[in-house]
């Protein structure tokens, strides 16, 4: 069974900790995308599972086997490194081979192989150019078309697409997907666009610090954030997180001061266990409606901003604390600058995280 | 450069202070004259220049300055050379090997100086007290003709090395007895006595193996008899077989007979074969080191310093390492005698040697001042008084009054060996082809001595280049 | 080290972490074998603490102290200094007093005349290789390579006129003759390896300075040189090595006050009617090569990196 | 920018003008054939020193006014080679012409008899011959075991390990030492008597001394293996250069795909050193053809192993038959030019082929 189990990983380079006790499950077929910031050591997770760093703690288990001790040979992985490693010396096609001289396959039936991948990727014009010949776009196809031509325990990608450019990006995320989709493997995407997690992934765990978050669906780390990191990670334009201070809770309601104003805001239940005190109001920018009036449940904010984004507008208002906050608007709703908001925030989509900055959920 | 445009340059103020100094007593002005000599960096050569810092006085009254260019022995010949040759002119004199008088003073070089030594019968005196052999050698060319050319510097011949402490041994001597039946050298005077026979049975008998006895010791290396030059590099093998074939009445290429004189047929002579075959015939007790043609006069004093040997037949300017413990294991062990002879049919020593060591001479573009100051600076070392200095400091004397005096054999070990070796001394050629003569039969001989060809076609290769070459060069007719 | 390495990895024998890397096991072999390799130099640095009559003995004496009597005495030789006095300063003839050999000059020499005469190889040599990469002359090959062609010679076929010459131009003896040849003789590997730098620099950078308004000396002192700075010092320590040994030409065209170390060492074989001083020699050529190690030492960063010579091109 | 700078017209052949080389070229040669005829040495030498210095300057001005770059940055490298190398080259290229020694006051022109006499004389051909293949034989034998050593070296030290820097310099060293002191401790190193070669040996059989250089196999592996000593450490430092170039992601792409050691060298790192090999082997191979010393300190060219260089000098040096020496010299250069050709041509092909 091709899956992956990282058990309680740590790596320690010196006193430097890159990654502490980071666990996670790939099941077979299953796509889990590593995001988070550069420096969190999410490809210092990757490359643990490769083989290409030990492990300082931890285990690494690959289709039910232990593999910490393994070197990368022993592990029957397939990787897409970020800057593609292709051979310089060798051709496209020959670049696409190598991994298959392991096998000690027949010529003709090495070829059959190339020349099946090289069509699934639109590589069969240039097989015979050397890497130093072809675009951009060409060599990370010939590195997935590296990866894919064998029949690994996994995949792992090491930020793939980042030196795509956005076109290419948006076409590249779907052929990937399209073809691991076909080959039922764990597969690890590392990246640091959430985007790319976004659309790619099954799962996505996302990492700061050496700490693992995080894991969940796309939807469920948009829509249920488990602490402040994920929720200002995830989204664009990044959720407003409001400092704020929790005076009551009545009526599935939280009495908050927010921005200077005594709000009420209609939260999940569990914020009533919260003793009184500082909490982080988060709501994403998408998730206010503008009202004619003030009310007990808007937040009074002056329009400062105004960025047209095409279908939507960005507005950045500005609250009587001098806090910032985003809101996106319907294209047709006209709003001046200057002009004095009443923003009232969506309750479904209205998070509050406790003083630690973790959500308070359920 | 003459002395004119010297004193007009700076000496003017020099030899005006000078004048001052000396209260202007002397009327006559002290020129300032520089000698440029080119000398291998030896003691002979420190010795020569010391004494002359310390004790020459000009009997011109002039300021003579000896600057002295001492060169490590073994770029010597390079450097004179590609200086001499190049018209660089930077040297007034020079020591030379005496074989190499005839391709200098062909190209022009060496000065001949027989009008000088004519103009003073002093110096005709002195020059008449130098030993036959080296006079001939050192400031003859043609060998034996009348031109002078050179002033001894470090006269030089081949003596035997020999271990007291070893040879003198009783144990050894009475072992020795038994089994030759006759007596083992130990003395200086019994080694002068000693023939090629019994030195090849001191080389026997004395080849031992680590953990045999010598001399009541147990050895904790091997030890061999006997050595003597057996090297490729320049003459390390040719002024020892010159010898032996010698000895033997054979000849090498005789340039006293030219143009008549034949190479081959004398070179290759059936006597000249059994002399190299005899040469050849020893090295089997020598060092292993004789098998691979690079024991050199002093891979073998080496061999002989560090207490491997018993003996070795090496020149005397090699000597002072030997007697000096800090370079010597040796040092206070030794006994010296004459290179051993042939023993001829009458039961007397044939003895023949090549001499060694080396004269020093005049270039041909000194000033008449300089070549003046010259040669009283040779009248002046050529003196018994300084033969006598530098014999006592580790010099050997050509001079007749010098070495027949008494003191001279007190003055180092081997010298009782001296005197009565120079009677037998040769050289070897001095024609400019020197070198072209000596690198091809050096190159035979090592090719004999590494046991690659015997020594007939040795002598025959050696015979048929050089009939061609001084045939070429209207040497041979 | 951490929880789950087995004592094989404690002591270096781990697969290394990383690709390219390794541990102390390696580092065992590698000492080992460059211990071998480089033991003959150690026996000359050992034969310099060594008296002459040490020198030569079998069995070796390879240990200056006996460690307690842990060692035969066979094989342990007194170890002195004298070799290091002797080199400035010996007696010359047999019990005279010691006398100064020259050697104090002959190092100054040796250093000036090398050093400058690198430097100056490299100040032109790095100008011409400019030159030739960025301003290529037709046949632009062929130059290069007769430019290599005056390495081929043996040197003794040119040093006849180059003394003739030397002495009409008065350059005998002189530092200033010496280090021109030497400055010569450095050339063509200097231009070379320059060249091969400047090749593998990309020209969008200094054409941007160009547009920028900077003039071409600016462009080639603020922009090239900077990069290959790792090159200039690889070039450097190799025209070191190979001047810093000159014989041939040090024994023919220098004088008594210019004269270098590798003539002067010379007088440590058959020297004074002695074979060769085993400890002079070995004491002479150990000082002679604590600075060029040194210099090599320190830069040896820029030497691995330095000398890629633009062979390699990603 | 050079075009419109190149369109300042070129002055007429007879307008003296500073920038006009072909003039300063014409009235530099004849002053100074005037000079040498009639002056002595050292005041024709200056006078011809001051043309060449004319014709350089005009050579400069031309080409500052017409921003020829190339010439003007190569120029100074140029007037150094060819005072101090080329000249001495051509000059010694004439002699081989005549029939000249040092030592002689005479000289007399000749051809190509030198080269002619070399090539087919009864005595000097056979040893030419002998000479050239001895030299062939060293330098096929000493270039082969210093790439070969110092290949494996770099492979030695191409990874990260601890004390790396400290053991690289002591590889190095060698390289550092004055040939002499390595000729003459190896000669100690392979004494019979007092070496630790034959010491070594002798422990461990048990047996006689061990004399290395008493036959040709001796003393040409004992010249070889000194010499690849010596100079391995120059390959492993040009073949490190290369390996330490090689990006670290290839090696690891290469672990994932399960690439064998073999084509892993020969597929990825190989193209990287390629270059530098065919460099160090340039550079090591003109050297060996020039090797001498250790011959002469070795073995003073016995047992077989006299090289061409050696040669060379014994008879430019020791015989003073300078001309011939030339001769020979250039007859030397001829075989090393096509070689080092050769090689130039394979490597240019193959960085075009890739």
């Amino acid at each position: 069974m091709s899956t992956i189990e990282v058990k309680k990983i740590t790596k320690k380079f010196g006193d430097f900790v890159a990654v502490r006790d980071a666990d996670l499950t790939v099941a077979a077929g299953e796509v889990v995308c590593l995001l988070g910031p550069s420096g969190c050591g999410k490809t210092t997770t990757l490359r643990m599972i490769a083989g290409l760093e030990r492990a300082t703690a931890g285990d690494i288990v690959i289709a039910g086997r232990r593999m910490n001790e393994l070197p990368p040979e022993k592990r029957d992985i397939a990787m897409v490194f970020q800057f593609y490693a292709l051979y310089p010396a060798l051709t496209v096609g020959q670049n696409i081979a190598m991994p298959l001289h392991y096998e000690k396959l027949a010529k003709t039936d090495a070829d059959k192989r190339v020349r099946k991948v090289a069509e699934i990727l639109h590589l069969t014009d240039v097989l015979d150019r050397m890497p130093g010949q072809v675009s951009e776009g060409e060599k990370q196809r010939v590195a997935v078309a590296r990866a894919i031509v064998r029949d690994p325990n996994c995949f792992l990608f090491d930020e793939p697409l980042s030196r795509l450019d956005v076109e290419l990006r948006h076409s590249m995320r779907g052929q990937i997907k399209e073809v691991l989709s076909g080959l039922s493997k764990a597969t690890v995407i590392v990246t640091h666009d959430q985007l790319e997690a976004l659309t790619m992934a099954d799962r996505i765990a996302i990492m700061r610090d050496g700490l693992i978050e995080q894991v969940g669906t796309p939807h469920e780390v948009f829509a249920r954030p488990a602490n402040v990191f994920v929720a200002s990670f995830i989204g664009t334009p990044q959720m407003n997180l409001i400092e704020a201070e929790l005076t009551g809770f009545a009526d599935g309601k939280a009495e908050v001061v927010l921005a200077g104003n005594a709000v009420a805001l209609r939260t999940d239940p569990a914020v009533g266990r919260l003793a009184a005190g500082k909490v982080t109001v988060g709501i994403r920018p998408r998730a206010f409606a503008t009202t004619p009036a003030a009310s007990h449940d808007t937040i009074p904010a002056q329009a400062e901003l105004i960025e047209p984004m095409g279908a939507e507008t960005l507005i950045h208002a500005r609250t009587a604390a001098g806090g910032d906050i985003r809101v996106v608007v319907p294209r047709g709703q006209r709003v001046k600058i200057g002009e004095a908001l009443h923003l009232r925030p969506d309750p479904r989509q209205t998070h509050v995280f406790d003083g630690a900055g973790k959500a308070v959920r359920a | 450069m003459t002395a004119i445009t010297k004193l007009k340059g700076f000496a003017t103020a020099a030899s005006f202070a000078t004048v001052l100094m000396v209260g202007g007593a002397t009327y006559a002005a002290a020129e300032e004259v520089v000698l440029r000599m080119a000398v291998p960096d030896w003691p002979p050569t420190r010795i020569m220049k010391k004494f002359f810092d310390e004790q020459y006085k000009p009997p011109s009254g002039n300021k003579v300055t000896l600057d002295v260019d001492f060169i490590p022995w073994p770029d010597f010949y390079t450097r004179v050379n590609a200086s001499l040759t190049s018209g660089e002119q930077k040297y007034n004199m020079s020591v030379s090997d005496s074989q190499w008088l005839g391709a200098f003073v062909e190209g022009g070089y060496f000065r001949k100086v027989n009008d000088i030594i004519d103009a003073d019968p002093a110096l005709k005196a002195t020059m008449a007290e130098i030993h036959p052999a080296f006079y001939n050698a050192y400031s003859t060319y043609p060998y034996t003709s009348s031109n002078i050319y050179g002033f001894p510097q470090f006269p030089d011949v081949l003596v035997t090395y020999a271990r007291k402490d070893v040879i003198c041994n009783d144990e050894e001597q009475a072992a020795f007895k038994a089994k030759y039946n006759e007596k083992l050298p130990c003395t200086g005077e019994e080694l002068d006595n000693m023939d090629w026979g019994t030195f090849q049975k001191v080389g026997e008998f004395f080849m031992r193996k680590k953990g045999d006895k010598l001399a009541g010791q147990v050895l904790d290396d091997d030890f061999y008899g006997i050595a003597y030059q057996a090297g490729k590099g320049y003459d390390f093998s040719s002024m020892q077989i010159n010898g032996f074939i010698w000895q033997y009445g054979a000849n090498i290429w005789d340039e006293t007979k030219i143009p008549d004189g034949q190479a081959e047929g004398v070179v290759n002579s059936p006597l000249a074969v059994k002399a190299l075959d005899h040469y050849l015939s020893l090295l089997k007790y020598m060092p292993p080191v004789a098998k691979t043609g690079t024991m050199d006069i002093f891979k073998s004093d080496e061999l002989f310093r560090e207490g491997k040997l018993a003996m070795n037949i090496d020149w005397i300017g090699l000597g002072e390492a030997s007697l000096d413990p800090k370079t010597s294991k040796v040092s206070d062990k030794l006994v010296f005698g004459m290179t051993p002879g042939l023993r001829g049919a009458d039961g007397k020593l044939i003895r023949w040697n090549n001499l060694g060591g080396q004269p020093f001479v005049l270039m041909t573009w000194n000033t008449d001042l300089q070549n003046k100051e010259a040669m009283d600076f040779v009248k002046w070392w050529l003196s018994p008084a300084i033969q006598n200095q530098f014999a006592a400091g580790g010099g050997q004397s050509a001079v007749k009054s010098v070495y027949t005096d008494p003191k001279y054999v007190t003055y180092r070990p081997w010298n009782r060996a001296w005197a009565a070796s120079l009677d037998w001394q040769k050289d070897v050629w001095h024609v400019p082809q020197f070198f072209e003569l000596l690198t091809q039969q050096q190159d035979q001989f090592d090719l004999a001595i590494t046991g690659k060809q015997d020594a007939k076609t040795t002598l025959d290769n050696i015979a048929k280049f050089q009939q061609d070459l001084l045939k070429n060069a209207g040497l041979i007719k | 080290m951490a929880e789950g390495s087995s004592i094989w990895e404690r002591l270096g024998f781990r697969r290394a972490s990383g690709v390219g890397e390794a541990g102390w096991g390696h580092a065992v072999i590698a000492g080992l074998i460059s211990f071998v390799y480089f033991l003959p130099v150690l026996i000359i640095i050992i034969t310099s603490f060594k008296l002459q009559t040490e020198a030569l003995a079998v069995p070796p004496k390879f240990l200056p102290t006996s460690f307690f009597g842990l060692i035969p005495d066979a094989y342990v030789f007194t170890p002195t200094l004298e070799n290091y006095t002797s080199v400035f300063s010996r007696s010359m003839i047999t019990g005279a007093a010691a006398e100064n050999t020259g050697f104090d000059r002959y190092f100054f020499n040796s250093i000036v005349i090398a050093s400058v005469s690198v430097l100056l190889a490299l100040a032109i040599g790095t100008l011409a290789a400019y030159g030739f990469s960025r301003y290529p002359l037709k046949g632009n090959d062929t130059y290069l390579f007769v430019i290599l062609t005056t390495r081929m010679l043996p040197a003794i076929v040119v040093i006849i006129p180059v003394i003739l010459m030397f002495r009409a131009a008065g350059l005998s003896g002189s530092y200033v003759g010496i280090i021109l040849l030497y400055t010569a003789f450095n050339l063509p590997f200097t231009i070379w390896m320059m060249k091969s730098f400047f090749d593998e620099l990309s020209p969008d950078v200094e054409d941007a300075a160009r547009l920028d308004g900077s003039s071409e000396a600016a462009v080639f002192f603020k922009v090239c040189l900077p990069q290959v700075v790792a090159g200039l010092a690889a070039t450097f320590v190799f025209g070191l090595i190979l001047t810093w040994n000159e014989f041939l030409f040090a024994l023919l065209l220098t004088g008594v006050d210019t004269r270098t170390v590798p003539v002067g060492m010379n007088q440590a074989v058959a020297g004074g009617g002695i074979g060769v001083l085993w400890g002079l020699l070995a004491a002479i050529e150990t000082l002679f090569l604590i600075p060029v190690f040194l210099v090599t030492f320190f830069l040896q960063n820029h030497l691995l990196r330095g000398v890629t010579f633009g062979t390699v091109k990603r | 920018m050079n075009s419109i700078a190149a369109q300042r017209p070129i002055p007429a052949l007879m307008a003296p003008a500073p920038d006009n080389w072909k003039l300063a070229a014409i009235a530099g040669v004849a002053v100074s054939a005037v000079a040498i005829a009639a002056l002595p040495a050292a005041a024709s030498f200056w006078i011809t020193g001051a043309m060449v210095a004319m014709v350089a300057a005009s050579f400069v001005v031309n080409a500052y006014r017409r921003h020829y770059f190339g010439g003007l940055l190569v120029s100074p490298a140029i007037a150094v080679l060819f005072v101090m190398n080329i000249f001495p080259l051509l000059w010694s290229l004439g002699l081989s012409f005549f029939a000249y020694q040092s030592n002689q006051q005479t000289i007399r022109f000749i051809g190509l008899g030198n080269y002619q006499k070399l090539l087919t004389d009864n005595l000097k051909a056979p040893e030419l011959w002998a000479n050239l293949t001895n030299t062939a034989m060293f330098v096929v034998l000493t270039v082969i075991a210093q790439m070969v050593t110092g290949f494996l070296l770099a492979l030695l030290f191409a990874k990260q390990f601890p004390l790396r820097k400290y053991l690289l310099i002591l590889v190095l060293t060698p390289m550092m030492l004055s040939v002499v002191a390595v000729g003459v401790f190896f000669s100690y190193y392979y004494d019979p008597t007092f070496g630790i070669l034959s010491y070594v040996i002798k422990a461990m059989t048990g047996g006689e001394q061990f004399i290395l250089m008493s036959n040709k196999t001796g003393a040409v592996a004992g010249i070889v293996f000194a010499d690849a000593w010596m100079w391995s450490p120059f390959v492993m430092l040009l073949v490190l250069a290369g390996l330490v170039s090689v990006p670290k992601y290839l090696y690891e792409a290469a672990a994932i795909d399960r690439v064998s050691a073999w084509r892993k060298f020969l597929t990825i790192t190989f193209p990287y050193i390629r270059g530098l090999l065919m460099l160090a082997l340039l550079f090591r191979t003109i050297e060996a053809f020039k090797m001498a010393d250790l011959v002469i300190l070795l073995t003073k060219g016995g047992n077989g192993t006299m090289t061409i260089s050696y040669h060379v000098i014994r008879i430019a040096n020791e015989q003073n038959k300078t001309s011939e020496g030339a001769a020979l010299s250039y007859l030397l250069l001829f075989v090393v030019i096509v070689l080092t050709n050769l090689y130039l041509y394979l490597a240019n092909r193959r960085a075009k082929g890739s």
